[in-house]
């Protein structure tokens, strides 16, 4: 690893996910980092970004000055409305997950595993903990992305063969965004599309619990 | 026709009783009723059972939640889609109960809560769900297959009280949501015996359009004018903003 | 049977059913007859009436100058709203119904039974019917009154010991209203409350297809 | 984005499709998409299965009804809370192929008819109702006790089209419905996998407000501004009042 490498920022790893939203997807996005992608629509194309609690066309976080108490995200931060907006109750909202309408739900995780299985509802060792609306979202939406730190804050990989922690939901996850990297769970190993300015598979490798493949056209991580 | 207005939110909240079942709306700041939340504490009731989105945070700024209710163990179940925080380093009154085994804490997924409430809601005892499927909160439970796909079936909740925010809302007890603040609040406004509102305005017959109506009178017990009984109209923000500066 | 008997017109019956309904329900009026009834609200009263397609506080029958395509009831005749009045959908109309927020369903029928049965989807000798939201509104509402004639065209008695078509719902009536009299299912008999003018109860047990009893404080029907 | 508008009716119904389902909004007169109905009857497909309040009358006005399409035996399978006259002296189409075995005529209670729409839309495969126990229409169903009451097993209802009529719709195919135009219009949008949509007035996007909008464009495939398409606006009514003369 090279002195000079730096993992991806927050906002990269946003703007890279939103990079892979096409034109006209109806897109939901989990509390945490997820919520940032809402910023980094590229400018020719149009997502309709739908959240848990009935806001169907909402746009970028709003400033200090433009929010309202009225129009907020699933993660409850303040955001725009698009023209296109409209509004339905919260089983409504689950009714549109469901159905099947959703190309894409983008999930935070403390896990992801190479079988495309994912954990992120309960910590270890803790009693209950936090579903949200991913379980609902993991069965519903046609794919998966999560977007999550390569690793814990001691250092251990969240990236493994298969989770430790309770499953959110089994095998249905087509894309990771870390800050190391873009990932396709690939069955036992991540295959590696992208790889973040400064470092090496092997580096890589070295912080992720399941082999790395790397794609044949690996190229770093640009927006 | 008798008029649904009170005057104030301990009238609302009168005759809440202990061992009631209670679903809280809200989802974030907008919609939660928190000033009916703030006279039920006040109002003393307790073995409560609490439905709602969460019930863990407390708040230093002096604004009461239904995690004040949980802390000082008024509460012995929840039904909640999150019942402990999702950031390692925080940790909340529930939670702490939770662990001690001193609380029922029932955690389902969202989308499930919000079907279970709206099936409560329209006379639907049951139904089969996809979501969490495979996962430990499907363990006991029932699982059909429909169309090659397997699903969960997931039971009704109804509730003896629903605590509610709303925009508009008329003598008669029709609710107009703004934006976001409509969220759990018509489902849970169909899911209880006795329906009780806040309100930011309070409006005579006739002056809501029955098209914009979000959720009938016929569904609703008691209102009340935030304004009028001096209540919260916004409570102030919590972290809300995602932590870009932006300008 | 004196000679100038006359059976109760249909105005008459709706008039008098109306006359049951209590300040502050919630009613339900069936296809047929039963939606006269909200032409006959005592004045003294606020009936919200209900509607199967979402038409939640409906008012009296519209005059051809006032009828509008955009307001119709359960018989998908024109009414007034109420001020009080609010839309749903269809769905959405029979959760109340369901839900139990109805405290009366008053509905047509060939056939009302001493038992609280009653029949009124399919003919006789017929394939297929019309159920219409009365199932629903059978085990959903409080309290089913029906709204019928006493006989057939050919004079058949339609007030049965017990239904010959096919049962719509089982044990549900709670009051039944014919152009003979007001009348509740008693188990093995009708208890006949109110009779038409000039009619005898001998007259109206030659009528009818199981005993009848008259009530002690039987009366005449006026409204 | 691009506008979901189309120029004509014929557009919209084009690709329908031998043997797909196709659900039929309307009760009554309000909501009914008679422009799409006759343009689907102009388009020829058959072997439907159609999905509806009731399907049986044809009309001797000009206006084409689905009960046009069943008496020319392009449908092979209808589910209805109707499937035949209440009045003795009344036979449609519809009875009289029911009765000699040429049609598959189930019928299920209206509001488990809406249920089961509502159901599929919301991606809930089956669910417990009520309604019907004791009867024919739940002999060979699943009973179920909850809380001691009996229910029966009914399955939701996914179709491959829904013909829509509103009041007002934007671009993005944003919907608003006036008073009883709404009956099975939003629920029908939502269970089919392409929703065709009539308007008496296509607006930008924008111009309707979100609070307002019944169904969201996301559920929205096609939609035709009836007055630009020269589509009936209104059809005449039919025997619509209650016989009382009024004025």
């Amino acid at each position: 690893m090279s002195v000079e490498a730096k993992r991806l920022t927050r906002d990269l790893m946003a703007a890279r996910l939103a990079a892979e939203f096409e034109d006209g997807w109806v897109v939901n996005l989990g509390v945490g980092m997820p919520t940032r992608c809402s910023d980094f629509v590229p400018e020719d194309r149009t997502i309709i970004f739908h959240s848990e609690n009935g806001v169907i066309g909402y746009g970028r976080n709003a400033t200090v000055e433009e929010a309202t108490p009225y129009v907020v995200n699933g993660g409850a931060q303040p955001v725009l409305l698009t023209p296109f907006a409209s509004i339905v109750h919260h089983s409504d909202a689950f009714a549109i997950i469901r159905r099947g309408l959703l190309d894409v739900a983008v999930l935070g995780a403390y896990e992801a595993a190479a079988n495309g299985d994912f954990a992120n509802w309960r910590i270890s060792g803790r009693k209950g903990g936090g579903i949200g609306g991913a379980m609902d979202l993991a069965v519903g939406a046609r794919q998966v992305f999560l977007l999550l730190e390569h690793t814990t804050r001691d250092g251990r990989p969240r990236l493994l063969e298969r989770c430790a922690l309770p499953l959110t939901a089994a095998g249905v996850v087509t894309l990771v965004m870390t800050d190391l990297g873009l990932f396709e769970p690939a069955g036992d190993s991540f295959r590696l599309r992208e790889i973040a300015p400064g470092f090496t598979v092997d580096d890589v490798q070295q912080l992720t619990g399941a082999p790395v493949v790397p794609a044949a056209d690996l190229s770093e991580v640009t927006v | 026709m008798e008029s649904k207005v009170v005057a104030s939110f301990e009238e609302a909240v009168a005759g809440v009783e202990d061992g009631s079942s209670i679903l809280v709306a809200g989802f974030g700041e907008p919609g939660s009723p928190h000033n009916l939340v703030a006279a039920l504490y006040e109002q003393g009731a307790t073995e409560l059972t609490l439905i709602a989105n969460g019930a863990g945070m407390t708040r230093d700024d002096g604004v009461i939640t239904t995690g004040n209710l949980v802390e000082e163990k008024r509460v012995r179940r929840v039904v909640l889609a999150f019942t402990a925080s999702t950031h390692p380093s925080r940790r909340t009154p529930l939670e702490e109960l939770n662990e001690a085994g001193e609380i029922e804490a029932q955690i389902t997924p969202q989308g499930t809560l919000a079907e279970r409430i709206r099936a409560g809601g329209a006379g639907i005892p049951a139904f089969f769900t996809p979501a969490g499927v495979g996962t430990e909160v499907a363990e006991g439970k029932e699982h059909r297959e429909f169309g090659g796909r397997t699903y969960v079936l997931e039971e009704a909740i109804v509730a003896d009280y629903a605590l509610i925010r709303c925009w508009k809302a008329d003598t008669f007890g029709n609710l107009v949501f703004r934006r976001s603040q409509r969220n759990f609040n018509p489902i849970m406004a169909m899911a209880a015996d006795c329906t009780l509102v806040e309100a930011e305005e309070v409006v005579e017959v006739g002056e809501l359009d029955p098209d914009l109506i979000h959720t009938p009178g016929i569904f609703v017990q008691r209102v009340v004018s935030i304004p009028e009984a001096g209540g919260i109209l916004q409570a102030p923000p919590l972290a809300m903003f995602s932590g870009r500066p932006r300008s």
